[in-house]
């Protein structure tokens, strides 16, 4: 191979073509098999019991309302059967040496209590359990068992026993013809040698009771986006029926909140986090597909509907779906404590009127921030955090996917807030960066 | 080619016209995907047959449809310019003018069929075009009263 | 909305920022959520805390300065405690109110009450009747309130003009 | 057919959760599907993309022997590579699977009219086990990668994909119309979210790039014909000086033909007075301490912005969409010149400083007072030239005041449109395009970098506005497909293309000009003469046996008589079987 | 513990009973608190509107004043500690002010230097006292009595200076009702404004915010009303009376008038009976003693 001057290599230095990706989402899954498909081995971490991430709960996607599940079956499908990756779910990374074509890394692998090789995913153990609790997949509106598959198109498609919430009543253990179950399962440290990493660790949902003003956790029918996309969608514990927690009815009136926990410098969440606006757009425009008759509005600071598609959606949303946008932010909600009903206060920026509003729902539609886990992984990998807790690139236009340090790399959401086609992109991209070192390794 | 129309006939009031839309798989049958996501509703009427471009699409796919009791033939692709294989579409519309020809001599109104060009992102122009067929062939009438 | 045309100019702005409690003026994204939490708005539709912040960012100073609008916040500050740019209105209106006050637009309210303070030492000398004076007795409490009254002659000095028609800030 | 053997067909219906079953009656579907002719075996599930699904139709192909898979659910357009592969997991050929759509066209569009969506539901079904019976077994063909890939375009997005590319090890060839590379960004001076100017960022990229010996640069050039197809590409280049032609052989392209910042002739006094400028030309204008009037040189004191410049425009074509990058390139360009100046206006309709950083660059902006106005949408504001000066007049909703100021220079935020040659561009490398004129992806969120062509790319803002940072991160991610491809050294091609059947061609060329490949010609060496399509060219697109006066031509996968067939099924069927009309 | 008592100027006139109430509750808690002579109007509102350095002038002189008995300062109205921490936070955190005050006090031989602490009534309860140790001072706990909290906005905000409670979702009256056996009712506006401030410039703007507070309270069914700021108090009581008034009073009450029977302090050193919408039934709700 011939090289440029810039790359004189250190014998030794590129020992594995080996990758790691830490998280199952889909830019993760991305990553992993675009140096999959190049011919090196991808390890693919996930700390969940499957790979999936968030668009695995979502219900449509903008701007085409695609089913989410639908578009990305198939992706978790091609990674699960990829011969190039190894998927280790449940599992997280502890420790990480090295440098750049030579890394050692220590990964936890959590003990499931299933033998990933012995379960066929039958599911019979979970009928016989006896324990219900509520699932974190469903954000807990609905149930599961202690023993579980968190949903339907799980990857790989293994039971897991929540040993927290198990009574140990061992009925699963005897159901189960294959003996897959394992009460006995510790969790095991495996080590690996890679040459690349890439960290696409996600985001987490900015927990809106921090606002008590929005009545959030407070009140029944001020629900979160995620919540809501779990309620419409049919795969979901009301099977796809909008309806209220209070009272079970449908909603005739629903209200968006757009820009919490997000452009907040009091909430330590100064950025705009991107997907909000559309994700409202799109459950709002939900709403009016799941009842014509419904009464829909948006309340927002600016609509940021700015990636390929997003505006001619913004615009089908006020004039096709008949979506009604409030430019305001909501000063705050109050319920009345007879009907749930929850009424807002808002002033309408373009009238400057100040309106006080019943809906009969409440959605808030918060920011994205760091997941909970990132400072630890930046920790273990040495990466720099930004004040902000997302992940620091080393230079905006040369290397939009490198971490400060060399060989690991960044996609999704792991360096800020993005939406899916963004995060994909990136999650090829940092493929694109990590192969280059990986194909070092092969130059010996 | 010509066989015998084997549809039931059936009295005025339940009559819903049949249509077969034949749409190139790169715009048309896109836009009616994207006519499905953005939930676009139009009359149920049409039967969505995908093939490659428009240019595959022979005369005699048209007239047997008509022959087989279709009350209305739509044919729909890539706008003239935009065609995934460069230039099917252009021959389709050559060949449009003498198959209007045809339809009319064999005794079929030629407003019957239609050709319309509705891009992978323009499910409304889709949407509508089925459903101004679907009006335009329910105020013919049913096929089976003028096909000679 | 008055339909005489405006020149807007950030020189307002940069004033009201350089007096103490006004510096955040430019932080103000116009977002709606000030008036939304403003029990003032609420009660009366001529208030709209948001809107007078744009008023001041495009530099209608004289509007401003000679509405009575400023001087209607309660200094409650929901609206600081929501606001999501690190804005306090009140303080901002407390600003202007310097600014207005130094050009002598003081509602007279504000001049009275002012007055009886800066006099008295307190504010409710007048008030103080023999009928109270009993109820605190009653209550076992100190009747003789000894308020200073000479301090707050040589802060009317220092801080006012004799006539309280102005005052320095 | 190839096989002669008698069909065995199973059906298979998806509920697709709530998505069809809550409107089309599934359950009757599969019912009236299994007396279908051919039908052994009929089903309906919640999911048949979920891996139970997939193992559902692998086991009952098994049990049942079937040899023709129906699987009626979402759009092809979707799945079919999914279903395919999950047949050919259990052993039959994946041209014997054929998908109906029921949801996008189906209940996703007859929601209020359950009974009309559940009869054209069957209808649907019935047309396709009618085809599926006609299906044949095709064989799977691999063709080998050319280890090469043409990057056309030299903006940030083409040098960085190049680079990518030739650091993995594989050869590029990037071909640029202009004298010289580096497209916008070379030329911008205030870009975001870091304090650079574009020559920092692109001289180091092109200093490479000239170094690289894996990199062939084509300047001053452009690409005249594209022939071939994934892997076996044949590009040529000519030189726009000379004329001179040169032919490559490639495996991958990658397509970064950029944008073209708007004209907005006829908007806000654009063209009227030279101190109107569009924000890519005050990004061009050179970058020292003052700022000059192009009219007469004189210090620019007062500037005024206005955004959404042919964007966001509902109802005119090409200018709907959003242009993402011009809120925060604004807000960057604001304050920067806010230092140097007396006033800076920004008018607009909405701010979206989106990105990780934009909103921190529109604080920055707000905290250097510069003034944001908001114009409402249907009342832009009004532009007058007087004796050289510019004069703004518009409603600012935010105070309900009436304004006017009389900037220096009046900066209009213009949309980024595609450039003017795209559509050669389209046809050339027969690319799809969307709404807002720029290409189209294969999938709009989890395909965004292959397109419909496959072994094409696309990078940059060739797929929608984008500033530089987005566009270099598609650049690496483009490189990733195209490196994909050329590291597997082998991929699969459509076995659909056409064939001659020699006896019954009658010579008559229509096909031969037909072809939009020039992927037929008459054999003259054969007796009798025939028409003979050379496999490799064919795109598949059944021009020509559209055309065959003789039906001498069979398109593989799309025959006359699988066609027929579904039609047949559909109109043919006794109407009490059906259940009714339409 | 000994504290100087700033009564500012309503209290001792208007609302002596909240006065007199703190004084028994907290030397019951062991909170001794000391005539604090010789003071003046903090400057709330109106000077405050009017300059900051008068402002910054009348209340440094309290603080100056306090400094010079080694003394903490506690303030039972919302207005006067709002205006003392405010000014605190100035005087501590700009020199110029300081100097500036400095120079105008040094006539009388004070000088404030910032080592003096400024504590709302709500915060010698929560924070010096506790309330677990109200909890188990009690003697007559309240029978589920059903109390409705309202803070005081210049009590809890701007939270960064005043440094009391969660000011978007205080609890530390509500826990005070707690501890005393009392049922804590949430209610929707709790941290809304009682309108008082408005007073001056628009009497009707004033009344309207207030009655929509108390009709929330009403909503919510709460038996009473209990407050921590004199003003709040007033208008509280006020906004019960005259036209648009609802027709069931709801009694306002300050905390410490509230705490004082559960404490077994006698009803008339807390001067209930100078309540104008009577706490009777708040009163009969009190349970035999606890032991």
């Amino acid at each position: 191979m011939t090289q440029s001057m810039d790359y004189v290599e250190t014998p030794k230095k590129y020992v594995s073509d080996n990758a790691l990706v830490i998280g199952g989402g889909v830019a993760g899954m991305q990553a992993a098999l675009d140096i999959a498909n190049q011919g090196y081995k991808v390890y693919l971490v996930e700390k969940t019991p499957s790979i999936g991430g968030r668009m695995a709960a979502i219900d449509k996607t903008f701007p085409t309302l695609d089913c989410s599940a639908c578009i990305l079956t198939p992706k978790l499908s091609e990674v699960a059967r990829h011969p190039n990756i190894e998927l280790l779910t449940y599992s997280e990374v502890e420790k990480a040496t090295g440098h750049e074509g030579n890394f050692t890394i220590k990964i936890r692998r959590k003990a499931r209590y299933v033998h990933e090789d012995k379960c066929s995913g039958c599911g019979e153990c979970a009928q016989v359990c006896p324990v219900e609790v509520p699932a974190e997949f469903e954000e807990k509106i609905g149930f599961r068992k202690a023993i579980y598959l968190p949903f339907p198109q799980a990857t790989p498609a293994v039971y897991t026993i929540d040993m927290d919430t198990c009574i140990n009543c061992k009925r699963c253990a005897k159901t189960c013809t294959r003996g897959a179950i394992d009460y006995e399962m510790k969790d095991k440290v495996v080590q690996l040698n890679v040459g690349a990493i890439v960290v696409a660790t996600g985001y987490k949902l900015f927990d809106v009771s921090v606002y008590p003003r929005l009545g959030y956790g407070r009140y029944q029918n001020v629900i979160n986006a995620m919540e809501y996309e779990r309620l419409i969608n049919a795969a979901g514990p009301t099977h796809g029926h909008l309806i209220r927690i209070s009272d079970g009815k449908t909603p005739k009136d629903i209200g968006f909140i757009q820009c919490v926990g997000a452009r907040d410098v009091n909430k330590g969440v100064p950025y705009c986090s991107r997907v909000c606006c559309m994700y409202g757009v799109k459950n709002a425009v939900m709403a009016r597909e799941h009842d014509p008759e419904a009464k829909v509005t948006i309340y927002y600071a600016d609509i940021r509907a700015f990636g390929k598609g997003f505006e001619e959606f913004y615009e089908m949303a006020k004039t096709r779906f008949g979506v009604n946008f409030v430019k305001g932010r909501v000063g705050e909600v109050v319920e009345d404590s007879e009907t749930k009903d929850l009424i807002i206060e808002v002033e309408d920026i373009n009238t400057a009127q100040l309106e006080e509003v019943r809906h009969d729902l409440l959605v808030i539609c918060p920011g994205l921030q760091p997941p909970d886990g990132l400072e630890t992984i930046a920790k273990v990998l040495k990466l720099e955090q930004s004040e902000d807790g997302y992940l620091d690139i080393e230079d905006t236009f040369s290397a939009p996917v490198t971490t400060t340090i060399p060989g690991v790399f960044t996609c999704g959401c792991a360096d800020g807030p993005k939406d899916i086609p963004d995060s994909v992109t990136a999650g090829s991209a940092a493929a694109m960066r990590a192969t280059i070192i990986l194909s070092k390794a092969g130059a010996k | 080619m010509m066989t015998e129309a084997k549809a039931t006939i059936v009295t005025e009031n339940d009559w819903e016209p049949r249509i077969v839309a034949y749409c190139c798989n790169w715009c048309s049958y896109a836009g009616a995907d994207l006519a499905g996501t953005s939930r676009i509703q139009y009359p149920p009427n049409a039967r969505i047959l995908r093939v490659n471009c428009t240019g595959r699409i022979k005369p005699e796919f048209i007239l047997a449809a008509l022959d087989m009791g279709a009350d209305g033939v739509l044919v729909s692709g890539c706008h003239p310019g935009d065609c995934h294989y460069t230039s099917g579409n252009l021959k389709a519309r050559a060949r449009w003018a003498l198959m209007e020809q045809v339809i009319e001599q064999a005794g079929v109104n030629p407003k019957r069929v239609r050709l319309q060009w509705a891009s992978a992102s323009e499910a409304q122009i889709f949407a509508d075009g089925v459903r101004a067929l679907v009006e335009q062939v329910k105020e013919l009438g049913p096929i089976v009263r003028e096909w000679k | 909305m008055t339909n005489e045309i405006h020149t807007p100019s950030s020189e307002f702005a940069r004033e009201v920022a350089s007096v103490p409690g006004g510096e955040a003026i430019n932080k103000c994204i116009q977002c709606g959520i000030c008036t939304a939490s403003c029990m003032v708005a609420r009660a009366s539709e001529k208030y709209r805390p948001r809107k007078i912040i744009q008023k001041i960012l495009i530099g209608k100073r004289d509007e401003v300065l000679r509405s009575d609008q400023p001087w209607f916040c309660m200094t409650c500050r929901m609206c600081e405690e929501n606001c999501q740019e690190g804005v306090s209105p009140a303080e901002i209106f407390h600003a202007v109110r310097f600014i207005a006050a130094r050009e002598g637009h003081i509602p007279n309210v504000f001049r009275n009450t002012l007055d009886t303070v800066l006099t008295d030492g307190w504010l409710l000398k007048d008030a103080y009747s023999d009928f109270i004076e009993d109820e605190r007795d009653d209550l076992g409490l100190e009747v003789d309130l000894r308020f200073n009254d000479g301090f707050v002659k040589r802060v009317r000095e220092r801080y006012f003009s004799p006539d309280m028609r102005e005052a320095e800030v | 057919m190839s096989e002669v053997e008698t069909p065995r067909i199973g059906v298979f219906v998806c509920h697709c959760g709530h998505n069809i079953a809550g409107v089309v009656d599934v359950d009757k579907v599969a019912e009236v599907a299994e007396d279908m002719p051919y039908v052994v075996f009929s089903t309906h599930e919640m999911f048949m993309c979920a891996d139970s699904g997939q193992e559902l139709i692998r086991q009952k192909i098994k049990e049942h022997n079937l040899n023709r898979v129906v699987v009626a659910s979402c759009s092809p357009r979707m799945h079919e590579p999914t279903f395919r592969r999950v047949v050919e997991e259990a052993d039959l050929n994946r041209y014997l699977f054929e998908q109906v759509n029921l949801r996008e066209h189906v209940s996703w569009c007859h929601m209020r009219q359950p009974v009309e969506a559940t009869e054209k539901a069957i209808d649907l079904v019935r047309m396709s086990v009618a085809r599926a019976a006609k299906l044949e077994a095709l064989p799977i063909k691999k063709v080998e990668v050319t280890p090469r890939t043409l990057v056309v375009g030299s903006g940030i997005a083409g040098l960085t994909a190049a680079l990518d590319i030739a650091d993995r090890g594989f050869e590029v060839v990037i071909v640029e119309k202009d004298k010289v590379l580096g497209g916008a960004v070379a030329k911008w001076t205030h870009l975001f979210p870091s304090d650079q100017i574009g020559e920092q960022v692109i001289e180091p990229l092109i200093d490479r790039i000239m170094r690289h010996e894996k990199i062939e640069v084509v300047r001053d050039s452009k690409v005249v014909n594209f022939e071939g197809y994934i892997g076996n590409f044949e590009v040529t280049i000519q030189n726009n000086p000379t004329g001179a032609e040169r032919t490559y052989k490639v495996g991958t392209v990658i397509v970064a033909t950029g944008f073209e910042p708007f004209r907005p002739i006829g908007y806000y006094g654009y063209g009227e007075s030279p101190d109107v400028v569009t924000l890519a030309e005050l990004q061009e204008m050179p970058r020292q301490y003052e700022l000059f009037k192009p009219s007469d040189g004189k210090p620019v004191k007062k500037i005024a912005f206005i955004g959404c410049v042919g964007s966001r425009e509902p109802g005119t074509k090409g200018h709907e969409h959003c242009s993402r990058h011009c809120c925060s390139a604004v807000a960057k360009a604001a304050s920067d010149l806010r230092q140097r100046c007396d006033e800076v206006l920004v008018l607009y309709q909405d701010i979206r400083t989106y990105g990780r950083g934009h909103e921190e660059m529109h604080r920055l902006a707000r905290g250097r007072n510069v003034i944001y106005s908001k114009f409402p949408p249907d009342q832009k504001p009004q532009v007058t030239i007087r004796k050289g000066k510019v004069r703004l007049n518009w409603f600012d909703v935010l105070s309900e005041d009436h304004l006017q100021f009389e900037p220096d220079l009046l900066v209009l935020a213009s949309a980024m449109v595609p450039p003017s040659d795209i559509e050669e561009t389209a046809n050339l490398f027969s690319l799809t395009r969307s709404a807002d004129g720029f290409f189209n992806p294969e999938h709009i969120k989890l395909a965004p970098l292959t397109t419909h062509t496959a072994g094409i790319m696309i990078a940059g803002a060739a797929q929608a506005a984008k500033n530089a940072h987005e566009s270099a991160i598609d650049a690496s991610g483009a490189a990733a497909k195209a490196v994909g491809l050329m590291a597997r050294g082998k991929v699969e091609i459509e076995s659909t293309v056409a064939q001659v059947i020699p006896e019954l061609c009658s010579t008559c060329y229509t096909c031969v000009s037909a072809c939009p490949y020039g992927a037929i010609s008459i054999d003259k060496d054969a007796k009798p003469q025939a028409a003979r399509v050379t496999e490799a060219k064919c795109h598949g697109c059944g021009t020509c046996a559209g055309g065959c006066p003789s039906s001498a031509i069979v398109m593989l996968h799309s025959t006359d008589d699988q066609i027929l067939a579904m039609v047949e099924a559909y109109l043919c069927t006794p109407q009490e079987v059906t259940g009714g009309n339409a | 513990m000994d504290m100087l008592l700033y009564r500012g100027c309503t209290a001792p006139v208007r609302l002596p009973a909240y006065e007199a109430a703190t004084i028994a509750v907290l030397e019951k808690l062991g909170v001794n608190l000391i005539e604090f002579k010789d003071t003046n109007c903090c400057g709330a509102q109106y000077v405050e509107s009017l300059s900051r350095n008068a402002f910054a002038a009348m209340s440094g002189r309290i603080l100056a004043l306090a400094e010079k008995e080694g003394l903490d300062i506690l303030a039972i109205c919302g207005a006067c500690s709002g205006s003392l921490k405010i000014n605190k936070y100035h005087l501590d955190n700009d020199p110029t002010l300081r100097d500036e005050v400095n120079s105008l006090l040094a006539d009388e031989g004070l000088k404030y230097t910032g080592k003096v602490r400024v504590r709302h009534l709500l915060q010698v309860l929560h924070e010096d006292i506790g309330i677990d140790a109200v909890e188990r001072a009690v003697v007559r706990p309240y029978d589920g009595i059903r109390m409705a909290a309202h803070y005081g906005c210049h009590v809890t905000r701007p939270y960064e200076i005043v440094q009391v409670d969660d000011p978007e979702n205080p609890t530390i009256l509500d826990r005070l009702v707690e501890a005393v056996g009392g049922v804590a009712v949430d209610y929707a506006g709790k941290t809304r404004c009682c309108g008082g401030p408005m007073l001056a410039m628009d009497e009707g703007i004033a009344s309207a915010i207030g009655r929509q507070k108390i009709q929330n309270i009403a909503e919510a069914r709460a038996d009473g009303l209990v407050t921590a700021c004199v003003f709040c108090d007033i208008q509280l009581t006020q906004v019960q009376f005259g036209e648009g008034a609802i027709d069931k009073r709801i009694p306002v009450i300050t905390i410490p008038q509230f705490l004082g029977p559960a404490l077994g302090i006698d009803e008339d050193v807390l001067g209930l009976e100078l309540n104008k919408i009577t706490p009777s039934d708040i009163m009969a709700s009190l349970q035999e003693g606890r032991q």
